[in-house]
Formats: structure tokens, C-alpha cells, sequence
């Protein structure tokens, strides 16, 4: 079902934990559905230069988190809220159709860590661009 | 037991923030081994079965209806298994019709009786704790002009059976409740549902999908008239299941064609699979009482080291009235599938909810109906044992799952370490 | 060939008259062989077929539906089965559903599809000469409410594609006829009756239960949206078929459950069925070219053979446009059954009319249908050969079977040895 | 499906043929419904001396006449007429339920052959009994 990256990425987690004093955090998803994820950002001139998660969720969730810290760390925060669901499923060489969903918490996580920070420095939050996998995923979780 | 007591009696490998830091391949760190813990999902066929049905595919290939030697050796051979699974049930083998499996079974059952009861805007009463056989057929039946009641169960997943009496209207065609349940294991008051459909004269079924072979079933001693069981679940084959239908009650024929089986269950007869049904049925049911003993202790003893040795965990089901095999926990701040995997890494075969939700997103909606929060259902594993299951399987599992579970509760923003558990569950 | 030259060529067996007089155990009276010449009734098992299934009895035992590596095991043999059974019909893999087989597949194209139209008194085309599994399907759903006109054939068993046009009316929901006959072996003229549905926009079935494996079979270029196909009819497992869908037909659920079969068909999936249906899909399809050819031409020479050593005989079907292996004539003066159990005597397998309808009074539908009166109706036997039959086994139907004939007119009170034949029954 | 019984009268049957100047023929069935019986007797002094037949039809039905004529041999018209299909097919050791109605067959075939024999004799017929299975061979055959 899973590809060897998800696989991988699933069973040596990169990132896992949290950041003390972080920059930014993003709290996404919910238990009710039966995932949450919480990703921690150390930002410094405009970089990422850590990145943590913690989540609570599938495999697919947690190897998700895990390609996506390691997908923004080092980028400027611009290059890191391009970092879409899609390169984070196709950086993990796919998702089956019904985790696609896992990828787009991944992105709302980033985009949502780095509004905090955002905000934090009293700046205007960006907007978030509408995700056409997004209806998905609330039509897999109705509850 | 108490989650106080978590850690003692059994080791437990290094906690999972140790692990956090350096990773390794969690694969390599043990000696891996199969277990499989998922019989409930299926199991495989038992030697003997696959033995007595060789001889169907190749040699005595003859379909049943023909009427040449070859033909009547398959005929006798279906009637034989015909013959195994009534005994095995406590019915005459004119009540017994050879399905392809238990959702058929539970199709036919109900659709069967909905539509010869000639009834319009029928009633149903089930459970809503019952496989999706049963409920998705009642659910199609509501579209069209039926009327379903589904019951609640108690925190154990128990159907009262006053409840099934109160719910008794005079539209009411069909009761439909589960001899045991396939997710918590949940054995139900079958006899005392069945007194209360006999008393209103109608059509009492049951599921009995996870019941047969593992647990006595008496369908005359239980009141039931309708009954589907499926091979797959006691080492025979798949794809082969019966429907009982107790001598005089009204059912429909659901599929249509040839007239094998008393012109009630078209189709050529799947002779290999029926033999192997024949047999399996009667294996098993002969080893009940040793083996439902053995595999009872256990289970007994999976759940208590479980409960004893992992914090926040709690047993799903009735603690005493529940099948041999099932041991269902939940886990707070986990989520089933990762737990799965991880399990399934080092080995372990298990499921979370039943194989058949699994994939999906929604959390079992028996868990949900026993009255468990989304959160904690969706942190449930079934291990579900057999008599092929060993002290040694039980002992690696209970070894090993607190490690995994620990492991992912340290990833979980839900867990708090520090978190003391507030309620205790004893079993 | 004409009645005239009956008794030339092969030597026919002494007379029935001398039998009767001093009665001999007929078996005893020559060489007993093990000739199958039922092959459309049902197929052995290939050997390759059954060793690609046993592993999925055993070892690969996991329910597809499962996360662990046991269960995803199972779930690639399934997908890689259900390409197998795509590539041999020209179709792509998530079109074919997997069923219990060709009576189900038939059940739920023409039920589902009636259902799924939405339209109350819809209006289904079918044939008169279908299998039972059609024909019965379809008239259960006139007692509910459908109506269902079924068309006549010819003499030769074939539909007119202008009738079907003809019958076409705004309420027309699905078209289904039969890719070839099971009992005469026509094959109809199946593209243009799904060029007839296609213009008007109504889905069209065909049962290919006897064509698959046996005859090049391909959706597209034929304008089938639903086919039915069954795998013991070509050396597959018995309890095992498939209903391909057309992307975008609109169907309903016929089995309802868990989500198996992209929530369409519930149940566990029968993995070792399944992947012995595709194994056998395959090899039988491959085998197409090389094995009709052989197959026709023992035909022919049967049918020939028949025809011209027993007066009073005819062939019931087309000449050309029939399965490679099919061959049914009827036999003046004598009934089916009792040729039958003398040919068994001798260990030859044939049936008489269909294997579903003998041991019933009946004759056949198909034959009354092609226009024989009842009295022939009940005389036809139906010889179907397959890849394995020899050469041999067509010479030892052609020395035996005139003797039996003629031992039961002897017997018969209808025949009257001086008649002469006056119809000229040529192939 | 068949006794041993019904196999070996099948295979071997006894009296096939007909009677030159018979002192009563008896013919039932239907050529539509698949079976005809044609029973031929040789009655001397009350007495059958004689039983052929020419069946057209199943095993069943072959197997009937056989052990019909045979069963009759040698009777008084009374005992013939009291061998009933019952009689037939417990000397067959059974028939399959749906072939009952060949055991019916060949009561009547003896009964019509008695009754010719009678009627060209100058004396009334026997008056048949009403067979309860009588019924299900309308119902199998039902053209
Ligand atoms: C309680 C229950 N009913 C019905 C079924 C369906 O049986 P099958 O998969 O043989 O169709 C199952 C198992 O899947 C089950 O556990
Ligand atoms: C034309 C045709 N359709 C349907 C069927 C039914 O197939 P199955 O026996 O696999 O259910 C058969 C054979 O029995 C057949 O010959």
C-alpha cells in the first residue's frame, strides 16, 4: 500500500519533537478524524533553520510530517509555503488516493507555522491558495 | 489491573525519545518472527481441508447437476458437506444452502425475507453493531421503502433484548442480530432475542459469521431460523459460506438461474469449496472445547498484561461474555494503522476496527456505538488468536507493543508524558 | 450428409433387437474409457492453475482488505489477476469487478443496472434462448415492476439485430444477449447489437460465460459495456467470475458490505479463486488461435460423423457461426437422458439440452425456442469438446453412439424401423 | 442419482418388445412430455403369461416398464391390478422424487392394458384409483 519512502520515512522519522522557544508552530487536523499535526519552526533571517513535528495519526501522516520538515529546512520562507502537498507526496514517491490528504495537512501545517511567525513579527499573514485535494479530505473525515 | 502498575512484570525496550535520537531501523532491532494475530480478518486453510478438496479441482471436476458418474461423485460430495455443516449447527442438511461466503449470506438472509414478506413498508429490527453486510444491506432496504430499527448496545456492545421487544411493531418482517461480534468479540443473548422473535412470529437471523466453529451454536436450542456462516473464518476456503433457513420460513430467492439447491441458490455448485467448507466446519467445531479453553487463557492473558503494562489502555468488549479469540484495547494519543505497522515490522499481523474499515477513515462505528470518543477509537488494535496461536506469540506481542505504543506516544502532540491516568481500567 | 448413407463408413455395434434377446451388462461389452465431452457444463482445473493457487490456500493466506505484509501480498495477486482478466477482454483493470461467478455477474449487471436507471417501469431487451441465470433474473424483475421483451431467434439460434432495434422504446434501460449459447453454441451477432444500444444510448450486457477463452472477445470493438464471464468454464476454479463495467455505466451495488472491490462488491475477496481465474484467463486466451482451430475441426468431424452414421439426426445450432467446440444434435425416437446414462456406461460425459436443466422434465428453452418440436426437443444431446480431447475420443463417440441410438429406438415405441427419413439433414 | 436397482433394469432390461396379437396393449404418456409406456400383455385364464413393452424416455422410465412387466408375470388380473407405482419403485429400491411419476407411468400403462383386455372381452373396466402423485407429474410436465 505504501511506497518504500513512506515507508522509510514512517518507521526513522526525521524531526520528530518539538522546538523550545520556536519561531513559529502550526497546529493542524483533528483528533476527532483521527490525525493531528503540530510542526515547530526555528527562523532566522527569513530561513528555516529548524524544523520539528510532533503528530498523532496514520502512517501516512507521520511520513508526511517527517518529508515535509525535511523539505523546508534551510529554504527562505517564501521558498517554503511554495512547498505544496504535491511535492511532499511526490518527494515521498506517492500516496495511496485516500492519504492524499495526510500531504495537504503537511502544507497547511507549514503555511499555518509560518502565519504564526508571521504575525508574531507583526506582519500580514499570507493567504492561502485553495487546494483543490482539500475537499477530500473533509469528505473523509465527515464527522 | 491498574495503569498504575504499568511497567512491572514485563520489560519494556528503550523508551521511544531514546530512540527519537538516533534512529535506526526499527526491523533490525529484533529478531523478527510471524505472528499472526488476525484471525477474525480470515485464516489460513488448515492442511486437511486443502487436502480434502484437491481431489474436486482436477480429478472429481464434475458439475453437480450433470448426471453422469463423474458428475454424481460431486453431487455426493456436496451433499457430504451439506450433512457436516447441518450437524455442525444442530440443523437437517434440507435447511442448509451453500453460499459464497458471509456477505451473501447476510444479503440473501435479509433481502430474502424483506421482499417475501410481501409486506410494503416493511420493518426491520438489527443492531448497530453488525458487520456491513448486515447494516449497508439495511441501509439499501431503508432507499427502498423499508424501515430500519438499528439498536444501541450497552458500553460491552450488548443488544437487550427487551429493546428488541419494545422495538416490535406489527410491520416488523425480519430481527436481525449478531451471534457474536467480529470487532470487540461481543457474544450476544441469541436465545433470548430469538424467544422474543418466535413470541411475535417473525424471522429471527443471525450472523453467526465469527460464532461457527469456535463457540457451540444450536439453532434449535437458540431459536434462531436464519443463520449465515462463512468458511473462511475457521481455516476453511474463502469465497464459500451457507445460509440456514429453518423448514417453513419465507425467503426469497436472492440469486437467480440454474435450480442448484433446491432451485433456491443459483449457480454452479463451487464443489471444492464446499468440501473444504464440509470439512473445516467439522474440524473445528470437533476441537471447541480444547481449543476455545486454550485460546480463552490466552487471551486472558494478552488482555491482563496489555492493560497491566501500558498506560491509558482500556479493554473493548464484554470482559466474560466474548469470543475465544478477541482481545480489543484501546490506546490514547495513538493511531491505530501506525501502530499496525509497526507491529507489522517486527512481524505481527493484527487489525485496527476490522479489516473491512481499515483504509478508510471513518472509525469503527462499533466502537463509536459502545459509546468510545473518534479519538480513542481510532487508537484500537484487535488481535484476534486461534489455536494455531501460541504462549510464545502472546508473550512476543506483549513484549513488544509497549515499546511501539510508547514510541509513538512520544511523537503524539496528544501525550503528555507527565500525564497521570485519571480512571482505571480494570478488566 | 444424407440419412441414405447411414451405416457407411464406421461399423456400427450388432443391433439392439439381438441385445434384447439376450441381455449383456452393456458395460461389460467393450473397453471402458474416460471420455469428458461436457466442457461447457464445467472444465477441470489446469494443473499451472492450481499450483498459482495453492500458495493463497496456505502461506498467502491474508484478507486483502488488511495493512500488514501478509494481506498486501494478497492485494497485489488480486490486482494482478484482475489485469490479466482485463487484457484477455480488452478492457482495463478497474473495470473488472470480481464475483462468485457467471450467475452473479449476470444477477447483478441486469439487476443493478434496472435499478440503477432510476426509471420506474423500465423496459429491459433480452433474448429467448439466454442462460437461466439471465432469463430468471429477468423474470423476476418483471414481477417487480420492469418489463422484458425477449426476442426470437431463427432456426439457427441467432438474434436479429433489426429486432433489437425494433424493440428499442424511450424506456429501454439495458440491452443483454448472450455472446454465444451454451447449449447450441451459437455465436451472436454481438457488435452490432451493442452498435444498436450504443446509438441510442442504452448500456449492453452479454453474457460471455461460454465465449471467454474460448473465442477472441473484445469490449471495445464490440460495443460491450457489461460482460459476464465465469472461470470454470475455461480451466479456472469453479465459484469464481468477473462483471466488467465500462467506465460510466451506471450500476448499483448488488452485494452489499464492506468496501471490497472499490466499495462495489462486498465480501473477502477469494484470493486463490481469483488469482486462478486470472492464471486460467491467460493461458486459455493465449491458446485461442492454436486451440479453436484443433477444437473446430474435431467438431466438424463429430457433427459429420454423427449426421451421416444415425438416420434421423440433425444439428441444432448454426453450421458456421458457432463455439469451437459445441456440438448438439438431436436424435430422432429416443430421449436425452437415456443416452446419456448409456454413453456414461461407456465413460463418456455429455448432457443433454444443459446441465441446469437436466433432471428436470423440460426441454430446453433453447431448442423449443430454435423451433424443434418437444418431442426432438427431449432427443438432443450436447457434446463439448475442449483442448484436451483427442482425436481418439471423437472416433469412440462416432463408433458407439449409432449402436446406442439405435438399441433405444429399438426400444422405443415411437420408432418404426422401416421409416424412412425424408428430410435431408445436411451440415 | 439412480439405485443399482433402477441402473441394472436401465442397462439390462427385462420383457423389451412387443407381443404378437396381444390380449391388451396399454399406452400413456406424451412424446411432449418426454415418456411414453406401451405395455403389451398375454393373458391366459385370468392369468398374465405374458408382459412386454416399448418405452420411450428416461432411465426412469425404462427402468419401470422393465420391473413392471416383470412384476406382473405371472399374476391374476386382480393381483396386476394391485401392483401399484408405489410397488414399482420399491422393487426399483427408489426412484429420485422427480422420477416418481415414472413408476405413476407404468401403473396406468398395466392398468389400460387390463382394462383394454377387459373392455375387448365384453366386461366393464376397472375403475382406476386416484393417485396422490398423480398430481406432480401434471406439474413436471406442463406443456
Ligand atoms: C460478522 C461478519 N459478518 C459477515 C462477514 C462477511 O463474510 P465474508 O467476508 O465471508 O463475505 C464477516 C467477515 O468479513 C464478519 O466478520
Ligand atoms: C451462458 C452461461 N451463463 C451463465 C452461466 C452461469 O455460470 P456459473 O455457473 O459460473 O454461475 C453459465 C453456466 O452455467 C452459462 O453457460
Amino acid at each position: 500500500m505504501y511506497s518504500e519512502k513512506v515507508m522509510d520515512h514512517f518507521s526513522n522519522p526525521r524531526n520528530v519533537g518539538e522546538i523550545d522557544a520556536p519561531s513559529g508552530v502550526g497546529e493542524v487536523g483533528n483528533p476527532v478524524c483521527g490525525d493531528i499535526m503540530k510542526i515547530f519552526l526555528k527562523i532566522e533571517d527569513n530561513r528555516i533553520v529548524d524544523a520539528k513535528f510532533k503528530t498523532f495519526g496514520c502512517g501516512a501522516a507521520i511520513a508526511s510530517s517527517s518529508m515535509a520538515t525535511e523539505l523546508i529546512r534551510g529554504k527562505t520562507l517564501e521558498e517554503a509555503w511554495e512547498v505544496s502537498n504535491k511535492a511532499v507526496a511526490e518527494a515521498l514517491e506517492g500516496l495511496p488516493p485516500v492519504k492524499m490528504h495526510c500531504s495537504v495537512l503537511a502544507e497547511e501545517a507549514i503555511h499555518k507555522a509560518i502565519n504564526d511567525y508571521r504575525v508574531q513579527q507583526g506582519l500580514e499573514p499570507w493567504e492561502e491558495k485553495n487546494h483543490h485535494t482539500h475537499g477530500h479530505e473533509e469528505e473523509s473525515c465527515g464527522v | 489491573m491498574c495503569g498504575a502498575e504499568a511497567g512491572m512484570g514485563i520489560a519494556i525496550p528503550a523508551s521511544g525519545q531514546d530512540m527519537m535520537d538516533k534512529p535506526a531501523r526499527w526491523e533490525v532491532m529484533q529478531e523478527k518472527r510471524t505472528i499472526y494475530m488476525d484471525n477474525a480478518a480470515t485464516t489460513p486453510v488448515h492442511p486437511e481441508v486443502l487436502e480434502a478438496m484437491l481431489p474436486y479441482f482436477t480429478e472429481r471436476y464434475g458439475n453437480p447437476s450433470s448426471v453422469y458418474s463423474l458428475a454424481r461423485e460431486s453431487r455426493k460430495a456436496v451433499e457430504e458437506a451439506r450433512e457436516k455443516v447441518a450437524k455442525a449447527i444442530g440443523a437437517t442438511p434440507g435447511e442448509i444452502f451453500f453460499t459464497s461466503g458471509g456477505t451473501e449470506s447476510d444479503n440473501w438472509a435479509i433481502k430474502g425475507c424483506a421482499w417475501a414478506s410481501g409486506k410494503k413498508g416493511g420493518h426491520i429490527i438489527t443492531s448497530s453493531i453488525e458487520h456491513h453486510a448486515v447494516l449497508h444491506t439495511c441501509q439499501y432496504l431503508e432507499k427502498n421503502g423499508f424501515s430500519v430499527t438499528y439498536l444501541p448496545v450497552d458500553e460491552y456492545g450488548l443488544v437487550n433484548p427487551a429493546d428488541v421487544e419494545a422495538a416490535v411493531t406489527d410491520r416488523t418482517v425480519l430481527i436481525s442480530v449478531m451471534y457474536a461480534n467480529n470487532e470487540i468479540g461481543t457474544m450476544e443473548p441469541v436465545r433470548e432475542i430469538g424467544a422474543v422473535a418466535r413470541d411475535h412470529g417473525i424471522p429471527f437471523h443471525t450472523d453467526a459469521v465469527q460464532a461457527v466453529g469456535h463457540v457451540p451454536v444450536d439453532v434449535n436450542q437458540e431459536n434462531i431460523d436464519l443463520l449465515s456462516l462463512s468458511g473462511h473464518k475457521f481455516n476453511g476456503p474463502k469465497g464459500v459460506g451457507a445460509l440456514y433457513i429453518r423448514k417453513g420460513t419465507r425467503i426469497g430467492t436472492y440469486e437467480h438461474g440454474g435450480g442448484q439447491e433446491k432451485r433456491r441458490r443459483a449457480g454452479t455448485e463451487n464443489v471444492p469449496a464446499i468440501v473444504g467448507l464440509g470439512k473445516a466446519v467439522e474440524s473445528a467445531t470437533a476441537e471447541i472445547p480444547e481449543v476455545s479453553a486454550r485460546v480463552s487463557r490466552m487471551r486472558d492473558r494478552l488482555i491482563r498484561g496489555l492493560l497491566s503494562t501500558i498506560p491509558h489502555s482500556r479493554l473493548n468488549g464484554h470482559p466474560e461474555k466474548r469470543l475465544p479469540g478477541n482481545a480489543n484495547v484501546s490506546f490514547e494519543f495513538v493511531e491505530g494503522e501506525s501502530m499496525l505497522l509497526l507491529l507489522d515490522s517486527i512481524g505481527v499481523s493484527a487489525s485496527t476496527g476490522s479489516a473491512c474499515t481499515s483504509g478508510s477513515l471513518e472509525p469503527s462505528h462499533v466502537l463509536l456505538a459502545i459509546g468510545l470518543p473518534h479519538e480513542k477509537a481510532h487508537g484500537s488494535l484487535r488481535f484476534t488468536l486461534s489455536g494455531d496461536t501460541t504462549g510464545g506469540d502472546v508473550d512476543y506481542v506483549l513484549l513488544h507493543l509497549p515499546g511501539i505504543v510508547d514510541r509513538l506516544r512520544q511523537m503524539s502532540p496528544l501525550y503528555k508524558p507527565d500525564e497521570k491516568e485519571v480512571k482505571c481500567n480494570v478488566q
